[in-house]
Formats: structure tokens, C-alpha cells, sequence
């Protein structure tokens, strides 16, 4: 269908681009790779009165790697991070995680900061953010600050990003092989009905679940139930991965029921746990 | 799914007389009511709404009213109301019953809610969530609202 | 308010003042004229409006034509060359690989996208590659034999 | 193979000559039309599934710069007749039909206003100013609850939710049946609702010559000639000044065999601004307001012998039509009764159907239209009587089947059945499946701990629709052949081709029949202008029943081209010998002529022999004399994951008998995109309405098809056994596929949940259910 009018802006700074966020205020929308808002300004239930195209801001998309952290700009695509040896060799979760995400075309155009920030519940990098413990720098008129992935994610659809910043950087740490993400897919969209994205390092285990409530969390009963233990027995992971839905009121509609959404969060918690051992 | 039964419970830092009051004001509705511009009354216990509600850049504006039914001071009451905009209709009501807490008033909300048209056909997944997000939006903007009138 | 676009279709260079609305497969198609790319879905899912920006397959129901400014385009009518088919739409014609043709373009153009990322992907590395493409006609098993036989094609390759 | 003349091109797997244009993005769909001057329409639809219309103020819209008109049911309804339903069926109660909703909407995507400008977001953004007050009225959504007395109405001037009562009934006396029964097995059947989405939405385009009185109407249909003929009612322009232009069609799977509102609606709107006017569906007004398939909801009852002889089956059935009725609408479920016994000898049935009217968007013909849900009913049956009886389940369907000599056969559901060989068919698939071994290795999975299921399905069907007498509007089929001056061969059809790939097939056997190259043959189609007569592509008919047209015509110039070779010959037409594109006389002359000479003589006209008619065109009408009966055997093996739910097909066969086949790579391909049906029907289609009649798989990120990675590879056979009732020997092959796989594949998964006592499941067969049984079964303690 057809979108709303809107008058076009595009930046060729991070900074002129908060300061058009900060003259338009709720009137903008910031305009990423486009596959989060573009479908809803067609079928209008967006209808912004100004689009920041930011997608001409050079300085955002790269993948760097800088000692024990890799930093991805906002607006690298899923495929560049699918792509990224970098990441294979260095923190392989998130390439595994972006070559789950929609298919081929989306993952040419769709980006990780419009991903993180859209924060759709299904979306699946949140879980391998949370996973992670990444970092996600954002830049407002107040200048740059640095916010945690436990502390990003707020609420349906809702992030720790004011209406005036930007997302412009991810920070993940190099890690071990051991990891991994195991979806369930919801069929007809290829969003998670389940996500578990999985790392286990010699601090322990962490684990993110996307899709399953109506934002990534840690799934802290499972990485409890785990501590301590480098070599987990399969019972014991069995055990540990039916923490992964303790505490979250999950979700429910016509794809999966609750109840089904929190039983793959444990099934899928469980197997990425396994493949992730696998991996060691 | 597009029909829901919602339940939610809140305790706001008042006693029940001022939170019944405060629910029946429509002042201070159309302060905690989220995205709410403009709440006018059109009768007795009768108002007109105009919203612009959804969650971030989803937003969609409504024109609405809503009716308070069986008034029982301080105890219960009951809310109407629809809703309808471009992406769709929102109806359904609300039987709010309210109860001491200590100097609080536990408050609870079994809602009824009915979403039609767009919202209905590709917004599924997420409408639940987000009715009880905009809900607790608007018990924590009581709270606070009360809370201020108590100072 | 239109404001202007420059950018190269198919090698051909345009230039037009359009709304920023405009969405990038309404240029093709009522700008430029070039029908090829269809419209089958709003919800970037049925892949029929697939055409390569600068190389890389994309939907181009969504995404804005402003932001292909100053980018190369490629639809269906600008693959084969002096007359000779892209050797992926040798492969669906000679594999049956449609039959309807509405989805064809984008399959053919996600197909083009994926062997010049994997030159002999295997059958299920192809079904893979075309997810973000649906037909509801033939089923996919011809269309994967069509671009496993575009794959093997020693013919010289056009574009 | 080289093509040369005589060399013959059927029973080859030819490239289509239909798809240079389509591979080259050359092709003219409707949306791809551009007219000078064009507007676009765009239409405003309902959110309510019921609700009375108040006030609609179209006044803000109106005032939008390049907003052309702006229109309600008020401006438009008096000046359009009814949108009709050509099905008969006694006793019938249908609602009155309008192009735009009157003073209520019916089911959500019922279309309330249409906003028309000089620019498409022109347009969209009109129909977001129109203001509509609705007053919501109860919806009613389940259809076995709507037929109780005390429930809302849909329509509440029909007085009833009841469309009809109508019964499929035959054989031997079915009471009796069941008195004699040592046991009647009983089982609930659904067949859930299903959106064939076409990957072309529909669309129209409507162009008005007010200097001619003529009206062009472009529209993604399968029936061109069937909307020439019901159109004039609609919108007061005769059949002579309409044509009606299938261009290129994007798939139809029947949601294009239907006269929509949206036809007539832009008709009226190019006649009332005097300007072409383009409609376009978007996805989410195709998941809306296009017709839906299937939606049957039956208890079924199988009286048997302990030996396992079935001796009738009854049923109830409640079909939810949804709010109106379309083209068909109430016809499709009593197709469902017609072929309710399946490949089987079985000597009594009744089917009791209730077509019942819900706030929901009508149901149709959907690929296979009732077939698919018969072959379902009965496949299921036959697993479910073979388990209760402890009977080999093949063994079961053997002992049903008739023996191949017993052909042509006449059914209890009162059909006969033109030739066959079930046995063939069944036996070819278990080896093509090697199903001893498929037996063992899921003997070995089962003991390793495994859910692993086989399913065999044996089907026939009714295709090449079909003799006029059962027809609603004809069934016969027109054709054209023009030997054209230059011995070029021009092939006009009466049916309408959208994908079936006729433009190859038909060139086939004509370049066989009359001895030249396939090059230098056309076939057109689709355009009322150009075929004059057709009745259009729909029930597996295009080749069977049209292809039958053409060859009466090749043998009517033929044989004209005989009489005028003898002329030349100087000799009596029984002399002359016609082969390979050559007439001879053998014994009168070695002269021999082709068809350029012929055709040059035939047109030129200077030297025809007394009374015979210049030129070499003839045109046929073809009237079937009964359907066609294709059938076949799947046989699917599955594997499910017992924690996820999630059922994977390890193996696919197919093995179908359509007749001999003109392009058996244009059959395959039919099969497998049938196949690719079923499978989404079996695992993860549905069309969902929630309890107030909301849409709640409106776009295609909630409504899943199909996609590559979901497909097995399949080994598909077939066997020839070529029908008596058409000339080509062809029974039809359009919907096999959709028919045959949908048991195969719910009878493996069931098989595969056999060791957990889980007896039934219904369709479709998601992960979420699938895992619900298990754990039901496996939390219940052993034996309870």
C-alpha cells in the first residue's frame, strides 16, 4: 500500500541528525535500513511527519575489532555482521543470530541499531545481545552515553533511547566458541516464537530469550541453576533450561499459546546450551 | 488474540475515596489516560476523547468516549468505552473495584477489550502487550498523580 | 514536497523530482515503466518486488526511492545481455521453474543475488537463499533445479 | 530432440513458449496496464465483521487535491445490479448481494466507500479522511453454534443462518446399511478455512468508449467469459459492447474464479467520470475480501463388517459459507458429497450438508473445491476404520477398490467413474517408496525412541468440468483454428490459462495434428475480443474439455483441407491421405501438397472446388459427455520432533494418473505445486477469525505459505490410463496434487503419534498441537 506523506530529511552527521530529533521531536522517525517502519508507514499505523534517513551517515556501519570488545556501528546490516570474520572468529553468537533474521533481502538492508532499537520482542539480536552483556552507546544533544543490554530493553516495543539519541555503536565482547542460538520460528513472519541465545565462559553461563514476553530477558534461573558447573551433565541442563520462562509473563496469540512460548524457550534454551558445549 | 479479558491490579498511594474520586475527574483522566489530548465531558459520566495512543512510533489517534456505569462510592465502578481511527476500533469496558491497602487502595481492573480492523489483522501478537502496557502507564500516572496531590 | 532523485537503472541513468513517499518499486514501475518488478504483498514477505541496489538483492516495496539516490538499480529487464538470457533465467525456463510468472522476477533476481554470493550452492542451501521469496504455483522443487542448473551452466555468464 | 515435422512434440517435456515474456519481466498484468488518463481507486472496508452503517461524511476526503470522487453504497448500489451466485441449490435463502455495503457490513473487509483520484496515495489518503459512524451488531463466527435456534443472524431478514439443507445420497438403503453393520465407527472430521492467496492480488482495470457505448474491463480473473455473461446484469452494458480481458494472471487456485463487487464497482466508476479507472488489491484486502476455501465441519459415521467390508457411510456436515454467497459458493461442499467415497466400492452414503451463513468473508472454490475435503473425509476414515477393525490399512483400501475391468464404474454417490486402475497406481507408488523398507526403518526409529509415521493416501477426483446438464453455466468448451495464409497456425480458446502452461501443450498436439512446427503456431486466450465463446479455466477443464474443442476443430479443417487437396488432385476426397502436413493420393498422383500451397489455394480462392467456402478456419463448440476421474496414490513418510512439535517430511511420493500427457514437465509441475498446497494445508495454514469475527491472518506475516526450505524432494510417478470420454484420452491434472497429498500427510503424522494413543488431530497439524497431544499423552499414565 501506499504511506502517509512526510517530509525527508537526511543528515550527514550524527550530530545534525539529533539535532533534526531535537527540533521535530515526536513528529520524526528515525529511518534505518527500513524494515521495521517502512511496512508499518504502508500500512499506515505509522505515519511520522518528518523521516530522518540516516542511512547516509558513513561513520555508522563498521565492524572493529578493539582488543576484547568487537564495535559494530548501528547501521552495519545483518548481512555485513553475517558476513564479518571478524565476528566468526571473534565473537561468533551474533553472525549466528543475524542468519536467522527474515531472509536474504532483509538481511541486505536491515540493520542492527534499527533492529535493537525498533526492540520488537520477537526481534532475535536481543537475546544475543542480552547473552552477551553487550554495550550500546547512544548520542544526544547531551552528548554520547553508554548503556548495558540489561538496562536497554524496557518494555514492549520501548528502550532506554530518548526521543532525542541515537544509537550509534554495540559493543560485544570476544568470547568462546561456546555459543549459540537456537530459534522457533513463528511461520508465516520468521520472527522467534522462541529464541535462546547462549554463552558459556569461564564466568559462567548467560542466556537471552527474545519472543517469548514482551521483551528480551536474561534467563537468570537457568544461568543460576548452572553456576559452578563447566561440564554440565545433560540432566542437569534439562533441569537448568526449564528455569527459562520463571518470572516472565509470556506472550500469547494466534502462532503459540503462552504456555507454548515458555515450553520452546525451555526446549530451545536446553539445545543451545547443548550446541553450545558441542562447540567447546 | 484481538478479544481480551485483562486483569490488572495497582496500588496507588491513596485512600479509596480519593482514587474513586480521582477515576471519576475528568481532569485528572485526561492527565493519566496515555497519549490522551483532549477528555471533555458530555454529560453526566459521559465524555468524549480524542487520543493519539500505540506504543513508539506505532501510534495511531483515535477519536473515543467513554460512559462510567454503576457508580458505587467508594467501592466500584464501571468504565466504557470506544474508540476508532484510522488503524482500527478499540471497545470494550472495565469493572474497577477498589480496595484498602494499608493507607493504600489496591486497585482492580478486569477489563473486556475488543480491537477491530488493522490493529486486529496485523498487530495480534502484540496487542495484549500492549494493552497492558498502556494500562500500567496509566495506573502509574495515577499513582504519581495522587501522590503529588498528597504533598 | 518532491525533492530530487538521481540514480542508474539497468545503466541507464535517471533523474526525477519525486515524493519522499514514493516507494522505490512504484518508481520502477510508474516512473521508469519497468513492470518486471510486481507487488504481491505490503509486508516485505513475498520477495516478487526483489531487484539488486548495488548489487544486493532487496525489497524495493520497502524501501523509499530517495534512498536508492545516487545507487545502481537492477530489475529484471536489465539481466540478460545483446539478447542473450541471464543464464538464471535460462535456468527457469528450461527447468519449468514457473508458472504463473507473477513471483519470477524476484525469484529470478534473489537467484542472481544468491550464486553470485555461492557459485554451487547445494539444493538446500538454494531453498535457503530464496526464503524471502514465496510462489504459490510451482511448488519451489523446479525453481530449485532451476538455479542449481544456472549454477552448474557452463555457458558464459551475462551480468 | 531437434523439431522437425513429424517428429511428434507430445509426451515431450517441452520448454513453455509462454515464458520469454515472463522471464524478462515483459509480461502484461493488470496492475502493469497504463492508460492515458488513469485514475485509481481506492476502497475504504470495513473494520467490524457486523455492524450498522451511520453516518458517513465523505466531505474531508473530497476536499483532498486530486481526489476525484468519493463514493458510498448510497451513489453506487442503485446503478449496479447484484453481484450474482450461479449455483443452484433448492430451496436456497441468499442475501441480496450489493457492490458496496447498504446500511450494514457483514464481515470485516466488506467494502463501504471508494475513493478515486489521479494518483494511488492520492486516493489511500482519502479513504483515511472518510469518517463512517458503525453501530456494532453481535457477529456470529461458529458456524455449529449458528445454526441453533435463539443465536444472532447473520443476515436477520433471512430469518435463519441456514443457507440450505441439502442431502448427496445413494446406493443401497443407508439405515439398512447400518442395521446390518457389526460396528459403526465414528469420527470428527474439520477441514479448516484456507486463503488461496495467489501471489497476484487481484485487480481491474475498466475503460469506457462513450462514443461506442463499449466498456473494456482488464481483470485478474480466470473467467473472462463467464463475467462477459453476468457483468451486463450488473452494470446495464450489453454483452455485444463488453469486453472483458484476462491479461496475464498470477495465479488463481479458484480465488480468481469468482464475479467480484470490485469488477462491476470499477466498470460503474469509468462509465460515471468518463475515465479509465484502476483498482489494485493490496495483500491485506486479498486476505480480506477474496473468497476463502474449505471450512467444512462433518461427523462422520462408517458402518463396517468385522471383516472390514464398509457398508455406507453417513455424515453430517456444517459448511461455513461466510456472509454472502458468491459465484459458487454453496455448490463447493456438495462436490464434497459427490466423490465421498473415494477410490471405493462402498454401497450406501448420505451426506447431509448445512450451508451456513457466518460474518466472515465467503468461501469457494479453492483448489481441488470440495474434492480435497471428500478425499480427506474418506482417507481419514479408511485409517481410522483399518486401526479400530486392527486391519492392514492397505489391505483395507484393496479390498474396496473396484478391479480395473469393472471401469466404467458407477459410483453410490451417483457419478461414474470413466477408467481406472487403482491398483496400478498403489502398486507402482509402494515400490517407488520401497515401503517394506520405509516399514522396517520406521520400525527401527520407533525402537530407538523416535516418532516416525507413514502415511499412504489413495485418491480419485473429478476433473475436466464437465457436461453442461451438471454445470451452472455450461461446461462445454469453445475453440478456434485458423490455418492462416502463410500456413502460419493461429489456436484461439475458450480457456483461460494462468500458469497451466496451455499456450505449450495445445501448440504440442496441434503441431502433431497438423504436421508443422510448434514454431509457427499461436495460441491466444483470455481476451473476449479475440475468443469470442469459452467457459473458461477452472476444475482441471483447460485441457481436457478445451483441448477437446481444438482437436474438433483440427479435424474440421482437416478434412476441408482434404477436399480441397482432392480438387487439386483431381480426384474424391476418400483418395487423399493426410500426414505429417502432407496431402498425398497415392495411386492417382506423386504430386504431394503442404499446408503453404494448400493454405495459399484455401484463401486466394481462385481454384475451390464447387461450394466449399474459401479460407481454412473452423471453430467448435466441445461438450464433455461426463467428467474425467484422475486418480493415484502418495505415500509420505514423517518424522516428529517429539519436544518442539515440529513434523518433518523425510520422504514424498507421488505417483498420479491424469491420462497420457502432453508435457509431462508441465504435469509434474502441477503435482508439485499441488503438493506444496497440502502440505501448508496439513502443517500451517489457516485462515483465522477470532470470536467477534476480526481477521486475525490478514497479512502474509500471520497467514504462512509455503516456502522453499519447506518442501521434500519428491519421486513422483505416474501411470497412463487414458479416459474414453474426450478425444486427447487427457483426465486433468490441475489439482491432483492439492487432492491426493492432504491425507498422505495427515495420515503419516497421525501414524507417526500411533505409539502414543494420539488418534486424532486437527488440521492444521502446527507444532503447538502436535506437542499438546504428546504431552496429553505421555503426562497420562500407560492404559489410561
Amino acid at each position: 500500500m501506499y504511506p502517509a506523506a512526510f517530509d525527508y530529511k537526511r543528515p550527514a552527521t550524527v550530530d545534525e541528525a539529533v539535532a533534526l530529533l531535537v527540533r521535530h521531536g515526536d513528529d520524526a522517525k528515525l529511518l534505518a535500513g527500513g524494515h521495521s517502519l517502512i511496512p508499518a508507514m504502508k500500512l499506515r499505523l505509522a505515519q511520522p511527519k518528518v523521516v530522518v534517513d540516516i542511512g547516509r551517515i558513513t561513520n555508522l556501519s563498521y565492524i572493529r575489532d578493539t582488543g576484547g570488545t568487537i564495535a559494530i556501528g548501528a547501521m552495519t546490516t545483518h548481512h555485513e555482521i553475517d558476513a564479518s570474520k571478524v565476528l566468526h572468529d571473534r565473537s561468533p553468537l551474533l553472525p549466528e543470530t543475524a542468519r536467522h533474521i527474515g531472509d536474504t533481502q532483509v538481511r541486505n538492508k536491515g540493520t542492527i541499531g534499527g533492529s535493537l532499537a525498533h526492540a520488537d520482542p520477537a526481534a532475535d539480536y536481543p537475546a544475543a545481545i542480552l547473552a552477551l552483556d553487550a554495550e550500546i552507546d547512544l548520542v544526544g544533544p547531551r552528548g554520547r552515553r553508554t548503556v548495558k543490554a540489561g538496562a536497554f530493553f524496557i518494555d514492549l516495543l520501548q528502550t532506554a533511547i530518548a526521543p532525542d539519541e541515537i544509537l550509534t555503536e554495540i559493543r560485544v565482547p570476544a568470547t568462546a566458541r561456546t555459543t549459540a542460538y537456537v530459534k522457533t520460528e513463528q511461520k508465516a513472519s520468521g520472527f522467534a516464537l522462541a529464541g535462546a541465545a547462549v554463552v558459556i565462559g569461564a564466568d559462567g553461563v548467560r542466556v537471552g530469550i527474545t519472543g517469548v514476553a514482551a521483551k528480551a530477558y536474561r534467563a537468570t534461573g537457568v544461568e543460576q541453576a548452572l553456576a559452578g558447573q563447566r561440564t554440565p551433565t545433560a540432566e542437569a541442563i534439562a533441569r537448568a533450561a526449564a528455569h527459562a520462562a520463571d518470572g516472565v509473563q509470556p506472550l500469547g496469540d494466534i502462532h503459540a499459546s503462552p504456555a507454548f512460548r515458555a515450553h520452546l524457550a525451555q526446549v530451545n534454551t536446553r539445545r543451545a546450551i547443548e550446541r553450545a558445549l558441542s562447540r567447546a | 488474540m484481538c478479544e481480551m479479558k485483562l486483569t490488572l491490579t495497582s496500588v496507588v498511594p491513596a485512600d479509596r475515596a480519593r482514587v474513586f474520586a480521582a477515576l471519576i475527574d475528568a481532569d485528572v483522566l485526561r492527565r493519566c489516560i496515555p497519549g490522551c489530548e483532549t477528555f471533555t465531558a458530555k454529560g453526566p459520566d459521559t465524555y468524549e476523547a480524542a487520543l493519539k495512543i500505540g506504543v513508539a512510533g506505532l501510534k495511531g489517534t483515535y477519536s473515543g468516549k467513554a460512559a462510567i456505569r454503576d457508580k458505587q462510592p467508594p467501592d466500584s465502578l464501571t468504565l466504557g468505552f470506544e474508540g476508532k481511527g484510522g488503524p482500527g476500533f478499540v471497545r470494550g469496558s472495565a469493572a474497577i473495584t477498589l480496595s484498602a491497602d494499608g493507607d493504600s487502595t489496591r486497585i482492580v481492573c478486569d477489563a473486556d477489550v475488543q480491537v477491530g480492523g488493522l490493529i486486529a489483522a496485523v498487530g495480534s501478537r502484540l496487542v495484549e502487550a500492549a494493552a497492558r502496557k498502556l494500562a500500567d502507564d496509566f495506573f502509574r500516572q495515577l499513582s504519581s498523580e495522587l501522590s503529588t496531590q498528597q504533598q | 514536497m518532491p525533492i530530487p532523485v538521481r540514480l542508474r537503472v539497468n545503466n541507464a541513468p535517471r533523474q526525477h523530482d519525486i515524493e519522499p513517499r514514493l516507494l522505490l518499486v512504484h518508481y520502477l514501475r510508474d516512473v521508469c515503466g519497468l513492470t518486471g518488478t510486481h507487488v504481491g504483498c505490503d509486508t516485505s514477505i513475498c520477495g516478487a518486488c526483489t531487484v539488486l541496489v548495488d548489487g544486493k538483492a532487496v525489497k524495493s516495496c520497502t524501501m523509499f526511492a530517495i534512498q536508492a539516490d545516487g545507487s545502481d538499480v537492477t530489475t529484471i529487464e536489465g539481466i540478460a545481455t545483446n539478447g542473450h538470457l541471464h543464464r538464471v533465467q535460462q535456468g527457469f525456463w528450461d527447468c519449468h521453474g514457473l508458472q504463473c510468472g507473477f513471483c519470477t522476477p524476484g525469484m529470478i533476481m534473489a537467484s542472481v543475488h544468491l550464486l553470485a554470493g555461492n557459485a554451487s550452492p547445494s539444493r538446500a542451501e538454494i531453498a535457503d537463499g530464496l526464503r524471502g521469496n514465496l510462489c504459490r504455483c510451482t511448488g519451489y522443487s523446479h525453481i530449485i533445479d532451476a538455479v542449481a542448473q544456472a549454477a552448474n551452466s557452463t555457458e558464459v555468464t551475462h551480468g | 530432440m531437434a523439431d522437425t515435422i513429424g517428429t511428434p512434440y507430445v509426451g515431450r517435456a517441452m520448454k513453455r513458449v509462454e515464458d520469454p515474456r515472463l522471464i524478462k519481466g515483459l509480461a502484461t498484468y493488470v496492475d502493469d496496464i497504463r492508460l492515458p488518463g488513469l485514475l485509481h481507486a481506492v476502497i475504504l472496508r470495513s473494520p467490524h465483521a457486523h455492524a450498522r452503517i451511520g453516518r458517513v461524511d465523505v466531505s474531508a476526503a473530497r476536499a483532498i487535491p486530486g481526489v476525484v470522487a468519493v463514493l458510498t453504497g448510497a451513489d453506487v448500489n442503485a446503478a449496479c445490479g447484484l453481484v450474482p451466485c450461479a449455483a443452484a441449490i433448492p430451496d436456497l435463502k441468499a442475501p441480496k448481494h450489493t457492490v458496496l455495503a447498504g446500511d450494514r457490513v457483514y464481515f470485516v473487509g466488506h467494502a463501504v466507500a471508494v475513493a478515486v483520484a489521479t494518483d494511488p496515495y492520492i486516493a489511500r489518503d482519502a479513504i483515511d479522511a472518510i469518517d463512517v459512524d458503525y453501530d456494532p451488531l453481535p457477529a456470529v463466527t461458529n458456524p455449529e453454534e449458528a445454526v441453533k435456534s435463539g443465536t444472532p443472524l447473520t443476515h436477520p431478514d433471512l430469518g435463519s443462518n441456514i443457507a440450505y439443507t441439502h442431502v448427496v445420497a445413494g446406493g443401497s438403503d443407508i439405515d439398512e446399511a447400518f442395521r446390518r453393520a457389526d460396528r459403526v465407527v465414528k469420527h470428527r472430521l474439520c477441514h479448516q478455512r484456507l486463503t488461496p492467496m495467489p501471489i497476484e492480488p487481484r485487480g481491474v482495470v475498466a475503460s469506457y468508449d462513450p462514443g461506442e457505448g463499449t466498456l473494456t474491463l482488464w481483470t485478474a480473473t480466470q473467467i473472462p467469459h463467464l463475467l462477459r455473461t453476468l457483468l451486463p446484469g450488473m452494470i446495464g452494458v450489453p454483452e455485444n459492447k463488453l469486453r472483458v480481458v484476462a491479461p496475464e494472471v498470477g495465479g488463481g487456485f479458484g480465488a480468481k474464479l469468482n464475479v467480484y463487487p470490485e469488477e462491476a464497482l470499477c466498470a460503474h466508476l469509468a462509465m460515471r467520470l468518463n475515465a479509465p479507472v484502476k483498482w489494485i488489491e493490496s495483500r491485506r484486502e486479498n486476505a480480506a475480501s477474496t473468497i476463502h476455501g474449505r471450512d467444512q465441519i462433518g461427523e462422520y459415521e462408517v458402518a463396517v463388517k468385522k471383516d472390514g467390508a464398509i457398508l455406507g457411510i453417513r455424515t453430517r456436515t456444517v459448511a461455513d459459507l461466510g456472509s454472502y454467497l458468491q459465484l459458487l459458493t454453496p455448490a463447493i461442499p456438495t462436490l464434497t458429497g459427490l466423490v465421498l467415497t473415494g477410490c471405493y466400492r462402498i454401497p450406501a452414503v448420505k451426506m447431509e450438508i448445512v450451508g451456513v451463513y457466518t460474518n466472515k468473508m465467503a468461501t469457494d472454490a479453492y483448489r481441488g473445491a470440495g474434492r480435497p475435503e471428500a478425499t480427506y473425509l474418506i482417507e481419514r476414515l479408511m485409517d481410522v476404520v483399518a486401526r479400530e477393525l486392527g486391519i492392514d490399512r492397505v489391505d483395507l483400501r484393496l479390498k474396496h477398490f473396484p478391479a480395473p475391468a469393472e471401469f466404467p464404474f458407477a459410483t453410490s454417490c451417483g457419478l461414474t467413474y470413466d477408467s481406472g486402475n487403482y491398483q496400478g497406481a498403489l502398486t507402482k507408488a509402494r515400490q517407488l517408496a520401497n515401503w517394506d523398507q520405509l516399514l522396517k526403518d520406521r520400525a527401527a526409529a520407533r525402537a530407538a525412541g523416535r516418532l516416525s509415521g507413514i502415511g499412504i493416501s489413495t485418491y480419485v477426483e473429478i476433473c475436466a468440468m464437465g457436461p453442461s446438464k451438471a454445470m451452472p453455466a455450461g461446461g462445454w468448451e469453445w475453440g478456434c483454428v485458423r490455418m492462416e495464409i502463410s500456413a502460419k497456425v493461429t489456436v484461439i480458446t475458450g480457456v483461460s490459462p494462468h500458469g497451466q502452461g496451455q499456450e505449450t501443450t495445445f501448440a504440442q498436439f496441434v503441431a502433431d495434428r497438423l504436421g508443422v512446427l510448434m514454431e509457427d503456431i499461436v495460441v491466444l486466450h483470455g481476451d473476449t475480443n479475440v475468443a469470442h465463446y469459452g467457459r473458461d479455466t477452472y476444475g482441471s477443464r483447460g485441457t481436457a474439455v478445451g483441448g477437446s474443442a481444438i482437436v474438433m476443430c483440427i479435424d474440421k479443417i482437416v478434412a476441408k483441407a482434404k477436399t480441397l487437396a482432392a480438387h487439386l488432385f483431381e480426384t474424391t476426397a476418400d483418395h487423399v491421405v493426410f500426414e505429417k502436413g502432407t496431402f498425398r493420393a497415392p495411386g492417382v498422383t506423386n504430386r504431394e501438397i503442404g499446408w503453404p500451397e494448400l493454405a495459399g489455394e484455401a484463401y486466394v480462392a481462385k481454384n475451390l472446388p464447387a461450394g466449399l467456402e474459401p479460407g481454412l478456419e473452423a471453430s467448435s463448440f466441445y461438450e464433455p459427455q461426463n467428467f474425467t476421474f484422475p486418480f493415484g496414490t502418495h505415500i509420505v513418510a514423517v518424522e516428529v520432533d517429539r519436544d518442539t512439535g515440529h513434523v518433518a517430511i523425510t520422504k514424498y511420493v507421488a505417483v498420479d494418473d491424469c491420462g497420457p500427457q502432453i508435457n509431462p514437465l508441465i504435469v509434474e509441475g502441477q503435482v508439485q505445486g499441488g503438493i506444496a498446497h497440502s502440505i501448508g494445508q496439513v502443517l500451517f495454514e489457516q485462515t483465522i477469525y477470532d470470536e467477534n469475527g476480526q481477521l486475525l491472518t490478514g497479512e502474509l506475516m500471520d497467514y504462512a505459505l509455503p516456502r522453499a526450505a519447506d518442501i521434500p524432494e519428491y519421486i513422483l510417478g505416474s501411470t497412463v490410463t487414458p479416459s474414453p470420454v474426450n478425444p486427447l484420452g487427457i483426465k486433468g491434472v490441475g489439482e491432483a496434487g492439492t487432492i491426493g497429498a492432504t491425507p498422505a500427510i495427515a495420515n503419516a503424522v497421525l501414524d507417526a503419534l500411533q505409539p502414543l494413543g494420539v488418534t486424532h488431530l486437527d488440521l492444521p497439524m502446527t507444532p503447538e498441537r502436535v506437542w499438546q497431544a504428546i504431552k496429553t499423552r505421555t503426562a497420562a499414565p500407560v492404559g489410561a
